[in-house]
Order: structure tokens, then C-alpha cells, then sequence
């Protein structure tokens, strides 16, 4: 499902943030990605939705080689992979139900489907109160949950999470991890960026770690720190 | 179909919700285009009055004494029947002396001096375009009945030249001024829009494709021109209608313009201020736009 | 004072990195400064042409032929003497059968019939303000001496209301776009600070004093108005060198305005685009300035 | 140096953040402020810099009354209470150094301690080499950390911080919490909020808990969770 061969991602300024980085995600995997703060986590998701383009190697995304994918095709790329964002991304003029309307406005979904699937997940991550508010009327954690349910909400074959848990309670985070093992267990494929030890250690599922720029682990069952760390 | 109704309900709302960034960018059509009508319409009075002032005789053909009445008649309907020619009058050795004694009513020995035989007939002529006289009077100059053409020529040359002259002066403001306010609109649509640019980064993360996200936009900016150029035409109508009820009868110079005209420039400008309003939005996402 | 360094480099950064708007502030203020600077030498040219087409003779005052000669250049220089008065000629009989001469060169027949000592001696008068012709004529009309005052009266008159309609408009129009331009101005800086309204918050809450965000974007808005004026100023420059240089010389109008008037006029031009830019942004920082 | 007496706070809209809350934080302690996502943790901070109006009740901070400071003096009380925002909050057209500089700036320091102090304060979140960037071409914990820098920077008697470590790796957060601890032991009144476990579980400061608004909890050597729900 996600394919990345020998991906290098230089920034302008010259910071190496990817360095020929391999990885195979095949379809309905659940994968975390970890590694300390900079190491590169929020580049390759950036990588995968053509938000940033490769200095050097290959991607494909849902079979198709998006290294190459002309601009006027990257809107469909993004509308079937499904991502939420580590600063939420919300359109700050719509409420709360209009932006997770708003991925399946862009699908043109007729209204009656979209009024019942935006319900439903305000009511998975626990915000159904809350749909008219505006993203500054809400608290940090509660914006990250809108930034979530926009993710889900059109059932998306891939869906990306970067720390979609950084800002919540523990009790909170359950929940979220709860709803995306349920969505993954429905054959969606998941990686999510996240320095949630708690988490990572519960769930024993694939683990990729960077480190600056470099897979240094990749383990099926693995957890947030490294066996031969602990 | 309900896609449409989507995106429109986009607009509505993008007006709505950014009322200060509209404001801007509806008073600077509003101000810029009521510029462009208010040029064009001091132009159209100018054309209004100067053909005004330009009425009157414009050549005068002195006639030879010895030539009989029905060739003077028949040189008059000749000059009658030209192009160029939109009247002519016939004033006789009476009429001469009746406009002798006017000029000098205050003489009266010059008057008792003159005897009114000896003052020619003559033929006037209102030409229908002024600039027209010397071909005019090229053509009589050596017909045999004409002792002498006299025209007002060179003042004529420069009444021309002076029209001509705030004739452009007219059109060169306008188009100067049309200029200015699209790039105005251009200018204040595209700040808007700049003020917007993390929402439009956010919509295309998301997935929303270039026209999704654009029509909105382009539909607040036609409304935004409409709605300007609307108050511009608001503000002409107002202004011309005042002042032409208002100025005072004897004045020289007429102070209104034909319906017409006035009707005619406002749909023009109503047009223009939609589509300044959408190319400047076209203008202004199209920057962040950009994959 | 290192205060005030690091707000003046504050200032030119913030210049440097919103490009886009201190563009579209720049636009602003340059098109609209120049419409209002063109009103202005617009405004001047017609002054200058209406004070030229008013130049020649003003009143004729026609003398008795039994009044003896000093008395009537004692008339003269009393006339000469008056506040009104700019100047004044005189012309005898052989002065007027002349002037009769010239007038009907064409008809010799007129000529030999009369005789030129019935043409009466005139004081030619050539007032400083057209308008007190009436005066003039009222105090010449009783004196003995006089036997008729002639003026073009009517003309005058019209002349002069055409003169003032002209002048109003250049000056209407000057205000308006004056008016126009403030509003453009503080219209298109308060969207450049809308723009950048997060940053203005995030100053507040980490303990900058009002003024302490207020002054880079008012010296940002006065850099913006003084370049746009300056763009404006030089825009006029340009234009009228060019068309002083390259208008016929035979034109009716004079086609270019004094020094004096360009250089105080840029001036003030220059003072209005510094003040409009900083009332702009404090118009435009003030509603993200409220506690 | 902190304290709160009947506090409420309804929002537009109706929202109740805060219900009735007392406390009282004297000089030089260390304060944890925990509770689910939404039950008030950054209202609070947020009515403590003024950035929000108590609806009903008092509050002194550094012995003032802000809820009646007149609007002119609130700079004064900012520049006496370092934040790390939530969101960052830093000025996305300055540099990482000039971000952290601005709050010695308005302070009026001269260049030379300005350029010394900011030097200082990266070293300690490990953003040295990264001083001439912009925000948005750091990575969230990156970003992080800049905020935390520039709350230290001019070492006020006071130090809010709403979720310093939301989106840090263990290891660094580690490394922040150091900073925070050895701030604090110069006498720096700290209130921290978190929804970090191991955090509040291994420094065992005093903990406050918020639900719905409401302090459930005021525990002098705490622990995330109360020992009963253990
Ligand atoms: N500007 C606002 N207008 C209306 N309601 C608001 C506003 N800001 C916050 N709220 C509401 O007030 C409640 C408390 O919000 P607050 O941000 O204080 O929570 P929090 O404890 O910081 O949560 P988190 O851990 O998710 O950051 C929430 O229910 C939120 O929706
Ligand atoms: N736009 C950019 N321009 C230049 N450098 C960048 C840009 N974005 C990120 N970087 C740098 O690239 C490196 C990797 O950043 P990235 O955001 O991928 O880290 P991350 O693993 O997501 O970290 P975190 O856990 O803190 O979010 C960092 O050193 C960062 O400073
Ligand atoms: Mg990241
Ligand atoms: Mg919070």
C-alpha cells in the first residue's frame, strides 16, 4: 500500500531530514513510527501526501509512483488518504461539523450521507456537543479529536496520524487508539507518528524508528524503546 | 447540481465571515470605478458642449453685385445640396445693411455716410462638421458669382484642437483610471485572499481540487465588483441628477448628459466591476494555488 | 535609543517579508496620489488658460469729438489711475478709421463712402479682474466727456462662470480623490495588519506595550506612503515634461504649469502620502490593539 | 504569588470552563495542573495572563489584583509570567533567536545580554544550530521547545506552562523537565499543566486536578492519578 525506496528529503537550508529511507507497508498493516523529536517522523508523512516532494528515491502510494504524479492528480491522492495533521490543520471560519464535512464536500457526497457520517464521528471521538463551535472555541485536545474525525470520516484506505494523541489524557487517547484499531481491523491501512510510550507498548503491533533521518528499527511486534535499550 | 449549491453557499458565507477584508475590497471598486464613470461622463459633456458652441454660421459667401438673382439662388441650393452642408441662408442687400446699421446703431454718421446699395448680398452656411471648411471654401473660391468667401477659419482650427484636446484628455483618464481600478481590485481581492492563505493551504491538504477551492472565491469577487461598481453607478446617478436640476439655466456650459449614455456606461460598468472583481480573485488564489 | 533602533530595524524587516502587502499598500497610495496630484495640475492648467484667454481690450470707452484733447488724456490717466485698472491705450480719429480700414478691407466701396473724421477718439481699457467691468462702466458712463462705454459685458459674464465651474471642478475633484486616497490608504494597511493580526496577538500576550507594536507598523505605513507618493510625484513629473516638450506650439491651450506650483505641490503631496500611511496603520493596528 | 478565589468562567456561548475554583500557589512552588482533555487546564492559564476575563471571582498574581489591572498594565504583568502556550504562539515572521529575543526586547535589555541570554536559553532546549529558522521549517517538538525557550529567557518569577512536553519525545521531555525543575529550584513559581503520566508520577510535586472545571483534587506529593482510582 505504501512503498518508499532509498527516499533522501533535503530541505532548503540543507537539513537532511529523510536519508535513503526503505519501507514497506503492505495493506491493512497497522505501523507506529517513532524516534525522538526532529528525527524526520512528520517529513515522511508530509512525503506521502506530495505536501513535500523527494530530493532523491521513489514512492508510491496506493500503487501509483507519486514521485512523478502530475500537480492536477495530487487532490485525489489526498482525498483517499485520510491524515491527521500534528498542528490539526482546521479551517479556522468553519465550525466544528463543517470541517469534517468538508473532506466529504470535496468527495461531493450528497448532504443526507454527510450530515449522518459527520454525527457519527463527532460521536466517536466524543465531540458531538461541539459541532458548532469554531476551532478557537475549543481546547487543545478537542481540536486534535476534530483533526481526527475530518480524518476518518470518509473512510480513507490509508490514514496517517502524526501524534494524533499529543495532546490528550490518557483516558482520551484510549478512546482514539480504540477507534483507530477498529478502523484498521476494517482493512485500513494506519502509521501513526506518535511518542507515546504507554500506547506503543499496549498494542505490540509494527514499529518503525527514525533517527535522524535513518531507519534504525523496524520490528513487527515491537515496542516504543528498543529490546536491547531497555 | 448540489456541488453548486455547495460552493455558493461557500461564497455567502466567505462574505459573511470575513466582512472586513469584503468591506475593503467592495470600496475600492466603489471609489475606483466611480472615477472611471465620473471621467467618462465629464468626457461625454464635453462632446455635448463643444458641439454646442460650435453652432452658428461657419462661412459666409459674398455674392458679385452683377450677377443676376436666380444664379445667386440656384449657387445656394447648390451649396444646399452638399454634404458637408447642413444650412444655408440667403441675406440680400437689404439684410447686409439692416446688420451694417446694428453694428454701428451707435454711429449714426458712419450710418448716414454708407449707402445701403453698395453693401453685397451674401449666402451663410452652417456646416455640419466645422473642420469641413476649407473644402468648402476651396470649392467656391473660383466659382464666378462669389466676390469673396470668408470663414472664421483659424479661430475654427483652434476650437477644433482645443475639443480634440479635452477629448482625450477624457478618454485618457478614463482608461488611465480604468487601469488603476483593476489593479486595485486585483490588488485588494488578492490581499484578501493572502489574509485567507492558511485556509486555502488547509483546503488542498485535504484534498479539495484547484476549481473547489477557487469558485468560491471567484464568486465572492464577482459580487464583491458588483456590489462596488453597483454603489459606483448609484453615486453617478445621484451626482448628475443634482447637478443637472441644480445648475442654474444660463449657464454656457450644459451640465447633463442623455439617458441613454447614462444607461448604457452603467451596465458597462456593472460588467466591469463583475469581471475586474473575478479576474482579481482568478489573480489573487492563484499564487496559493500552486502544488 | 537602542529601543529605537530595534523598532526601526523591526520595521524594515517587517517591510522586507510581507512583500505582497507593502506592495499593495505602495499600489495604493502611488495611483491614488497621482490621480490627486493630475486633479491638482489639471486644476492649475485651467487657471493658467482662463487668465490668458481673458487677456486683450475689456471696455472701449467712445469720447466726444467737442471735447478738447487734454481733456481726454486727463480722462485717460485718471482711468489709468484707477485700482481696477491694468492698463490703458488711447486712439484718435486716424487710429480709429484704421482699425474701420482693416475691418472692410474687403469692400472698398464702404471705405470710400466714408469719411474718417466721423469716427470718434476711444480710451481702450484692459482691466486686472475681468468682473469689475461693471464698475468701470457705471463710474466712465455719466462723465461728460464719454459718449458711449462699450464692453463685451455678456461674455464676460459667461466666460467667468465657465472659468469658476472649471475651477470648482478641478478642486471638487482634487478633494474628492483626496478623500478617496485616505480611504484607499488606511482601507488597504488595515488589511495588511488584518493579515498579520496572529502576529499582533502573539506580541500582546507576551507582554508587549501597545506602542511597542503600534510604532514598527507606523513607521512600516509611513515608508509605505512616501513611496508611494514619491511614485506618484515622479509619475506627474514625467508626464508633464512630456507633454510640456511635446505640445504643439500653435495649441490654444498652454499646456504646462510653473515650477513653483510642481515643486510645492510635490511637497505636499509627498507630506499627505507619509501622514495618510501612518494614520492608516494606526487606524488599521487599533482594533488588534484592545485588551 | 498565585492566587485564585471563587473563580468562574463562562464563555460566549455558555460553556462553563471553570467553576468555582479556589487556589492558592505561594512563591517557589511546583504545580501540577492535570484533567481530561477540556475540563479547564489552559483557561486558567489563560485567565492568569489576563488573555481571558473571569466571569466571577478574583485573582492576584505577584500579590495584583488582575481582575480589575487597568488594560494598560497587563504588558507589565506578561512580562512577569514566562508561557509556553498550547500552540506555540510564536511569530512566524521571525527567526527562532529573534522569537525567543522578543521577550528581552520589550523588557528594553540591551543587545549584548539580549544575544548572551538567547545563546543561553537554546543550548538548554538543544536548538543551537537551529537559531537563524523559521517556525514553520522546525518540527513540532521543535517548535516546542522554542516556546519553552522564550518563557525561560528572561527568567521571570513567574512560569506557566500548558503542555511543554505535548509533543516530545521521553528523552527530551526528560531534558525539559530538568530545565523546568532546576528553574523552579531558583525560586520560579511553576504551574504546569500535562497529561503526562510518567512526568507527574516521578517528579511528585503538588498535583491539581480539574474535571469539568471543577479542582477534584490538591495533592502536595501527587501522582497523575489519585490513589484511590489506582
Ligand atoms: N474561546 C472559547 N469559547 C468557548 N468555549 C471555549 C473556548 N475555549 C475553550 N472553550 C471550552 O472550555 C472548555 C475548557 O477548555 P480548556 O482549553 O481550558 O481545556 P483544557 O483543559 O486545556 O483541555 P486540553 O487538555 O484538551 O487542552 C472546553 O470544553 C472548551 O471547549
Ligand atoms: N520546512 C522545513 N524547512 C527546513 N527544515 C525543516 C522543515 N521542516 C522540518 N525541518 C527540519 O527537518 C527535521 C525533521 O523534521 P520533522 O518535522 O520531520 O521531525 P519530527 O520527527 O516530526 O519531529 P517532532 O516529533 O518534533 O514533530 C527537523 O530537524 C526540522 O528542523
Ligand atoms: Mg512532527
Ligand atoms: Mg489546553
Amino acid at each position: 500500500m505504501i512503498l518508499l525506496e532509498g527516499v533522501t528529503k533535503v530541505y532548503e537550508g540543507g537539513t537532511v531530514a529523510l536519508r535513503d529511507v526503505d519501507l514497506d507497508v503492505k495493506k491493512g498493516e497497522f505501523v507506529f513510527l517513532v524516534g525522538p523529536s526532529g528525527s524526520g517522523k512528520s517529513t515522511l508523512i508530509r512525503l506521502l501526501l506530495r505536501e513535500e516532494r523527494v530530493t532523491r528515491g521513489k514512492i508510491w502510494v496506493a500503487g501509483k509512483d507519486i514521485t512523478k504524479m502530475p500537480g492536477w492528480k495530487v487532490p485525489h491522492l489526498r482525498r483517499s488518504v485520510g491524515t491527521v495533521f500534528q498542528d490539526y490543520k482546521l479551517l479556522p471560519n468553519q465550525t466544528v461539523a463543517e470541517n469534517v464535512a468538508f473532506a466529504l464536500e470535496v468527495l461531493g457526497r450528497p448532504q443526507s450521507v454527510i450530515q449522518r457520517q459527520v454525527q457519527q464521528v463527532l460521536e466517536l471521538v466524543g465531540l458531538t456537543t461541539k459541532g458548532d463551535r469554531y476551532p478557537r472555541q475549543l481546547s487543545g485536545g478537542e481540536q486534535q479529536r476534530v483533526s481526527v474525525a475530518r480524518a476518518f470520516v470518509n473512510r480513507p484506505p490509508i490514514l496517517l496520524a502524526d501524534e494524533p494523541t499529543g495532546n490528550l489524557d490518557p483516558a482520551t487517547s484510549v478512546g482514539i487508539m480504540r477507534v483507530l484499531d477498529r478502523i484498521n481491523r476494517t482493512g485500513t491501512t494506519v502509521l501513526m507518528a506518535t511518542h507515546d510510550h504507554a500506547i506503543v507498548d499496549a498494542m505490540r503491533r509494527r514499529v518503525v524508528q527514525l533517527e535522524r533521518g535513518k531507519v534504525v528499527r523496524d520490528e513487527t511486534r515491537g515496542t516504543y524503546e528498543s529490546i536491547e535499550e531497555l | 447540481m448540489r456541488r453548486a449549491t455547495y460552493l455558493v453557499s461557500q461564497a455567502l458565507k466567505g462574505l459573511r465571515r470575513n466582512l472586513l477584508v469584503v468591506t475593503a475590497a467592495v470600496v475600492a471598486v466603489f471609489i475606483s470605478l466611480t472615477l472611471v464613470f465620473g471621467a467618462l461622463v465629464l468626457n461625454e459633456l464635453v462632446k455635448v458642449n463643444t458641439s454646442r458652441w460650435q453652432e452658428g454660421v461657419h462661412v459666409i459667401v459674398f455674392l458679385k453685385d452683377d450677377v443676376p438673382l436666380e444664379t445667386q439662388l440656384g449657387l445656394q441650393s447648390e451649396i444646399e445640396s452638399w454634404d458637408e452642408v447642413q444650412e444655408t441662408s440667403y441675406c440680400d442687400k437689404q439684410c447686409a445693411f439692416e446688420e451694417f446699421s446694428q453694428m454701428f446703431a451707435d454711429q449714426p454718421a458712419i450710418l448716414e455716410d454708407v449707402d445701403p446699395s453698395i453693401l453685397p448680398a451674401s449666402i451663410r452656411i452652417k456646416l455640419k462638421d466645422v473642420s469641413t471648411y476649407k473644402d468648402v471654401t476651396f470649392r467656391l473660391i473660383d466659382n464666378p458669382a462669389v466676390r469673396k468667401v470668408v470663414t472664421a477659419g483659424e479661430r475654427f482650427d483652434q476650437l477644433t484642437s482645443v475639443t480634440r484636446a479635452l477629448n482625450w484628455l477624457g478618454i485618457g483618464l478614463a482608461v488611465l483610471l480604468g487601469i488603476a481600478s483593476v489593479v486595485l481590485i486585483a490588488n485588494t481581492i488578492r490581499m484578501a485572499i493572502y489574509a485567507r492563505r492558511d485556509e486555502v493551504a488547509v483546503m488542498r491538504l485535504v484534498g479539495a481540487s484547484n476549481w473547489f477551492i477557487r469558485i468560491p472565491f471567484l464568486l465572492e469577487g464577482m459580487v464583491q465588483g458588483l456590489v462596488g461598481a453597483g454603489l459606483a453607478v448609484a453615486a453617478i446617478w445621484l451626482a448628475e441628477g443634482y447637478v443637472s436640476s441644480n445648475a442654474p439655466d444660463e449657464f454656457l456650459i450644459r451640465l447633463s448628459v442623455p439617458d441613454a449614455f447614462m444607461v448604457q456606461w452603467s451596465i458597462a460598468i456593472l460588467l466591469f466591476g463583475a469581471l475586474a472583481g473575478i479576474a482579481g480573485s482568478a489573480m489573487g488564489v492563484r499564487r496559493f494555488l500552486k502544488v
